[in-house]
């Protein structure tokens, strides 16, 4: 072809690097084929790169059908479960699931409802039937209710619920019946990608320094100061009217200070793409206090760096 | 409020009849509507309809002083309108992005395509040239507008005729028409723009000239412009439905054959108004 | 029968006083004391009409805006589904509401699932100038669909308002005609839509073709023309 | 005064040193900015420059613009005043700007699987910073990198090459310079079915002539898959090892099944 001998006059910019590029979307040969299907191993892929028949095996999300060939629409990895084939983005918005714990922001507030801001694809929904009002579990919702809603939750709020369900249209429905669950006081927010998180036995995760973190499955995290065992919910220190407070307790410096040190380590571990653990957070606080390293210069590139580099190492 | 889109039984008979290649209005799927070209009283005042879609075209010309860059080209501008009286599609205020194409595709086809010899609009090098006004109204639309202002705008250039003017030295003399015939403008060419529609579903061929309810259920649009110089002056696929090489090269050679049949239309149709004015020259 | 124009007055006087379509009566001049006799003008451009004993005026003319009335049968596009029913689109002013219940057959379990861009053919049951339309699928006493319901494939065409009246005069030559040639499936909506179905689809863009041209505010094609019309465009189409 | 510089000389070199076929230099960036954009993408084809941020699938800011069936598509386009060398401010209402992204919206309309988020939307916002020929070629490009790269599911890549025609010979990838003098068409191909998402061409053009560099451009946008295609999967790469290298070591991770 006449391309190609424009392309060898910049030969740095073609297909040296990258050897295996030259004929790939061609004909990809029945080898490359079988191996990526083997599990446990993780082939990359791109949108429009076909990974296998549709005869053999079905599609599942992240992919799509043309002519009986499964093809890639995402960037990412390509995985595999008995005749499933999905790809998995490796940025994406936060996929919901029934059973997911999510932390969120109001957005709107409507007759019988409210709009919660999740980093999905739309705003979720959180019926007024769907959260636990002061008073106990078992009393029943009112039209006094129904007209105070702002008193419970208004725009801005943050909280933390759980995916109850999904209307038809895909929008999630939410719910906040749970005594750890609910609005959020007493610390602040981190995004990072939905990726990031990953499912873990617990998502409320307390830190020895006084800091308490909640890993929303939406990439939301809070980062708060911790509530002593005695004052949770159904302890005897609970304080029921304060469920719907939108008042900070008093928070001292010391904390203060945990609160933005777990933050900016959050925000470095995630900007080098580090899966959020609880062993691996506490890993970063340990590391960080062992290098004396002040809060502010943590999101400097050099430490950044060595936190990620100790972190792996110690992986 | 806009009207809502078209419902599933239209939608879906449109599909069905377009894969046995018929058309609602009986047509062939590569057959445009009868053009009907109307001219007014006054030179440059040309009414162009193709079906129910009608397009009033209107060019006037008068002296003006030439920007100091180009000291030897006269000026042309475009003035393009579709008010919501056309269709209640367009809204007024902020232009809808059909409007936004049709005006670019005129100032495409029109005045980038280098129709009008510039250059003899001059009358006195960087003292005088002539300013032509193309006005063009969308009067309705019931599908391709774009086309038939297009050939609208242009029968209009051809059927306008500019005063003669003299120049001695310095000094400018304009010839009533009622002294001396008026001059046709000199137009380097005539190009004619060809829309398809083409559909979501590979199946159904591409069918020229769409009618309202085809494009609306069409998978996008690509407009031809040429003349019947096989010259092509603009080719517009922006986006839509993406569309096999070959296909859009067979669609370029069917406008290719259709531009040759309407420029003889159209300079048939000319010569019958022009030889029905009486020009009085004293 | 006498052509009026707006503004004119109409010499409607009876007892009993009915006022159709294109008719309003105004006030003159001192009304409230004397017995004065409150004067009829005409709206509307067209032929006025009465019935027989005078009691009934109305004034027939073409338009194309359909202003629902109760009773009417016309045909709708849902635009959106709603928690009790459907939103339908029917050419006038606002949209009608369409209970989820008003249908034959539908239950509080079982509601008919019509989707956005279905078309329904409907009965106004509700129409009241300060509120939006409603409309019905069945017969509110017995409950049966009486061939109200959604109307699947086929094509809608639209028309004038007369030219739907004109299709459902029994009189008119235009079905009787197109009947005679093929057979054909029509739903006549009162608010400017037909709806029609045939089993080829040569038919169907013959059908609408002939409803196009024999309107009285199109070609108002009279039969002889149309049927030449209808035959020509079947040639050209077999080929 | 541009015609005066030699447009192909006679050894067959274009005023840049190029070839008649040669592309400029890709330069693709894929990394975050900070914008808080779920993809974003720095593209330059030699001097032209163009940074995208997607944001989305996200709630609608208007409810009004939402389809129940599939995503609306919300393309913005900033020109910046220096990215010419005539300082020129283009406002949001600029004619061409609108056509610039009326043409990217209905491009990539069909190309993202839009019916998997109805009543959402993604925006699309294109800076502009630099403008040396191949505007709508960058754009297009820039778009499809940054879409990739929010993890927005598409049918296939969509790459763009300019093209022209110097009397006979056709040129690929034009400057500001050629793109002025010469007759230009921009195509965009999707390379796995080789079909045409785009085709604009403006200018007088020989019927021949256009069937030559159209499908010379649109071999040519496959060269530039390749590219784009190796920009995508470095990055992916790079995030996939980043996200296993900790990974195993977390005791207390559950199976994670999609």
């Amino acid at each position: 072809m006449i391309e190609f001998t424009s392309f060898r006059q910049h030969p740095d910019n073609f297909s040296v690097k990258h050897p295996e590029d030259v004929d790939m979307d061609m004909d990809m040969d029945e080898d490359e084929d079988e191996d990526f299907l083997q599990a446990g191993s993780s082939k990359i892929t791109y949108p429009g790169e076909y990974l296998t028949s549709s005869q053999a095996f079905m599609r599942g999300h992240g992919t799509y059908v043309d002519n009986e060939d499964v093809i890639a629409s995402v960037s990412g990895t390509v995985e595999r479960v008995n005749k499933l084939v999905t790809v998995r983005a490796v940025r994406t918005r936060y996929n919901p699931e029934v059973g997911d714990l999510v932390v969120g922001r109001i957005t709107e507030v409507q007759p019988r409802r409210w709009k919660v801001e999740a980093n999905s694809r739309q705003d979720a929904v959180l019926m007024l039937s769907s959260v636990n009002l002061p008073g106990g579990v078992q009393r029943r919702k009112l039209e006094s209710d129904e007209l105070q809603m702002r008193t419970f939750f208004e725009e801005g709020d943050l909280l933390v619920a759980e995916v109850q369900a999904f209307f038809s249209d895909g929008t999630m429905s939410l719910h906040t019946r749970s005594l750890s669950y609910g609005k959020l006081r007493n610390g602040q927010l981190v995004a990072v990608p939905p990726i990031l998180v990953r499912r873990l036995k617990s998502h409320f995760i307390s830190l020895p320094c006084g800091v308490d973190l909640i890993l929303g499955l939406n990439g939301y995290i809070w980062v708060s100061k911790h509530v002593k065992e005695s004052d949770r919910e159904g302890e005897e220190g609970f304080d029921a009217e304060a469920v719907y407070s939108n008042r900070n307790d008093d928070i001292d410096d010391s904390t203060r200070m945990a609160i933005s040190r777990v933050t900016n380590l959050i925000l470095v571990l995630a900007s080098h793409s580090v899966p959020l653990t609880d062993a691996v957070l506490l890993d970063a606080y340990e590391w960080s206090i062992e290098q004396d390293a002040h809060i502010k210069d943590l999101l400097q590139d050099e430490i950044g760096e060595a936190l990620v580099t100790s972190i792996i190492s110690r992986g | 409020m806009r009207p809502p889109s078209p419902s599933i039984p239209e939608k879906e008979f449109l599909f069905t009849a377009l894969k046995q290649s018929l058309r609602l209005d009986g047509r062939q799927p590569l057959e445009q509507r009868q053009v009907e070209l109307n001219f007014g009283p006054e030179l440059g005042w040309v009414e162009c309809a193709q079906g129910k879609t009608r397009v009033l075209a209107h060019v006037d010309a008068k002296m003006v002083k030439p920007p100091p860059e180009r000291p030897f080209e006269g000026i042309i501008s475009i003035h393009s309108e579709i008010s919501p009286m056309a269709s209640s599609e367009y809204e007024s205020g902020r232009p809808s992005e059909e409007e936004v194409t049709i005006t670019r595709m005129l100032d495409k086809v029109i005045r980038r395509s280098d129709t009008v010899d510039k250059e003899s609009l001059c009358i006195l090098a960087g003292q005088r040239v002539w300013h032509l006004r193309l006005t063009i109204h969308c009067l309705a639309d019931s599908g391709n507008m774009l086309d038939c202002a297009c050939l609208a705008g242009l029968v209009a250039l051809k059927h306008f005729r500019r005063p003669e003017v003299e120049v001695i030295g310095e000094e400018v003399t304009v010839h009533l028409p009622t002294s001396r015939a008026p001059l046709p403008l000199s137009l380097h060419h005539t190009p004619y723009c060809f829309t398809f529609a083409f559909f979501p579903d590979t199946s159904i061929p591409p069918v020229l000239d769409p009618n309202l309810l085809e494009q609306r259920l069409s998978g996008g649009l690509i407009s031809i412009a040429l003349n019947a110089q096989r010259e092509l002056c603009v080719v517009q696929k922006s986006g839509g439905v993406p569309l096999v090489p070959d296909d859009v090269l067979k669609i370029v050679d069917v406008a290719v054959n259709r531009a040759k049949e309407l420029d003889a239309l159209v300079e048939s149709r000319l010569k019958e108004d022009w030889a029905g004015r009486k020009i009085e020259v004293i | 029968m006498s052509i009026v124009l707006p503004g004119e007055l109409v010499p409607a006087q009876h007892v009993n006083l009915k006022l159709g379509p294109g008719l309003q009566q105004v006030q003159t001049g001192q009304a409230s004391t004397s017995r004065a006799p409150s004067s009829i003008i005409a709206t509307r451009a067209g032929a006025l009409h009465h019935s027989a004993n005078g009691s009934k005026w109305w004034i027939e003319s073409n338009s194309r805006r359909y202003v629902p009335a109760p009773q009417e049968s016309v045909i709708g596009v849902i635009v959106q589904k709603q928690a009790e029913g459907f939103r339908v689109d029917l050419g006038s002013a606002h949209s009608a509401n369409l209970d989820g219940l008003a249908f034959e057959g539908a239950s509080k379990r079982n509601k008919p699932n019509l989707k956005i861009g279905s078309l329904v053919y409907a009965r106004v049951s509700l129409a009241h100038k300060d509120m939006e339309p409603e409309l019905e699928c069945f017969d509110a006493q017995t409950r049966k669909a009486e061939g109200f319901g959604e109307l699947k494939s086929g094509f809608l065409v639209r028309c004038s308002l007369r030219m739907c009246r004109n299709l459902l005069d029994p009189n008119h030559f235009l079905l009787p005609l197109l009947g005679a040639l093929f057979p054909l499936e029509v739903a006549v909506g009162l608010n400017g839509r037909v709806w029609v179905n045939s089993k080829e689809a040569k038919h169907i863009i013959a059908i609408s073709r002939a409803i196009e041209v024999a309107d009285p505010d199109g070609d108002n094609m009279d039969a002889k023309a149309v049927k030449k019309l209808v035959e020509d465009l079947d040639s050209k189409m077999s080929l | 005064m541009s015609s005066r510089i030699e447009i192909l000389n006679a050894g067959g070199y274009r005023s840049d040193g190029r070839r008649q076929y040669e592309l400029r230099t890709i330069s693709i960036d894929l990394s975050p900015r900070g914008s808080g954009a779920d993809g974003s993408a720095t593209l330059s084809h030699g001097l032209t420059q163009v940074s995208v941020c997607v944001f989305g699938p996200r709630e609608a800011k208007m409810r009004s613009q939402t389809f129940h069936d599939r995503a609306n598509i919300n393309v913005e386009i900033g020109i910046a005043a220096f990215s010419s060398s005539e300082r020129r401010k283009r406002g949001r209402g600029d004619k061409r700007v609108l056509e610039l992204s009326h043409t990217l919206k209905a491009t990539f309309e069909p190309v993202i699987q839009t019916s998997l988020y109805p009543r959402s939307q993604i925006d699309i916002y294109i800076q502009v910073l630099q403008q040396d020929g191949g505007l709508l070629q960058a754009c297009v490009n820039a778009t499809t990198l940054a879409l990739i790269n929010a993890g927005i599911p598409l049918y296939d890549f969509v790459c763009a090459v300019t093209g022209g025609v110097h009397s006979t010979s056709p040129l690929l990838d034009l400057t500001l310079l050629e793109e002025n003098d010469l007759p230009n068409v921009t195509v965009a191909v999707m390379p796995r079915t080789g079909k045409v998402a785009l085709v604009t061409m403006e200018t007088r053009l020989h019927v021949d002539r256009f069937e030559e560099i159209f499908r010379l451009a649109g071999e040519a946008g496959k060269v530039i898959h390749g590219e784009m295609k190796r920009a995508v999967k470095e990055r992916t790469q790079d995030l996939v090892n980043a996200m296993q290298s900790v990974g195993k070591a977390a005791g207390t991770e559950v199976v994670d099944e999609y």
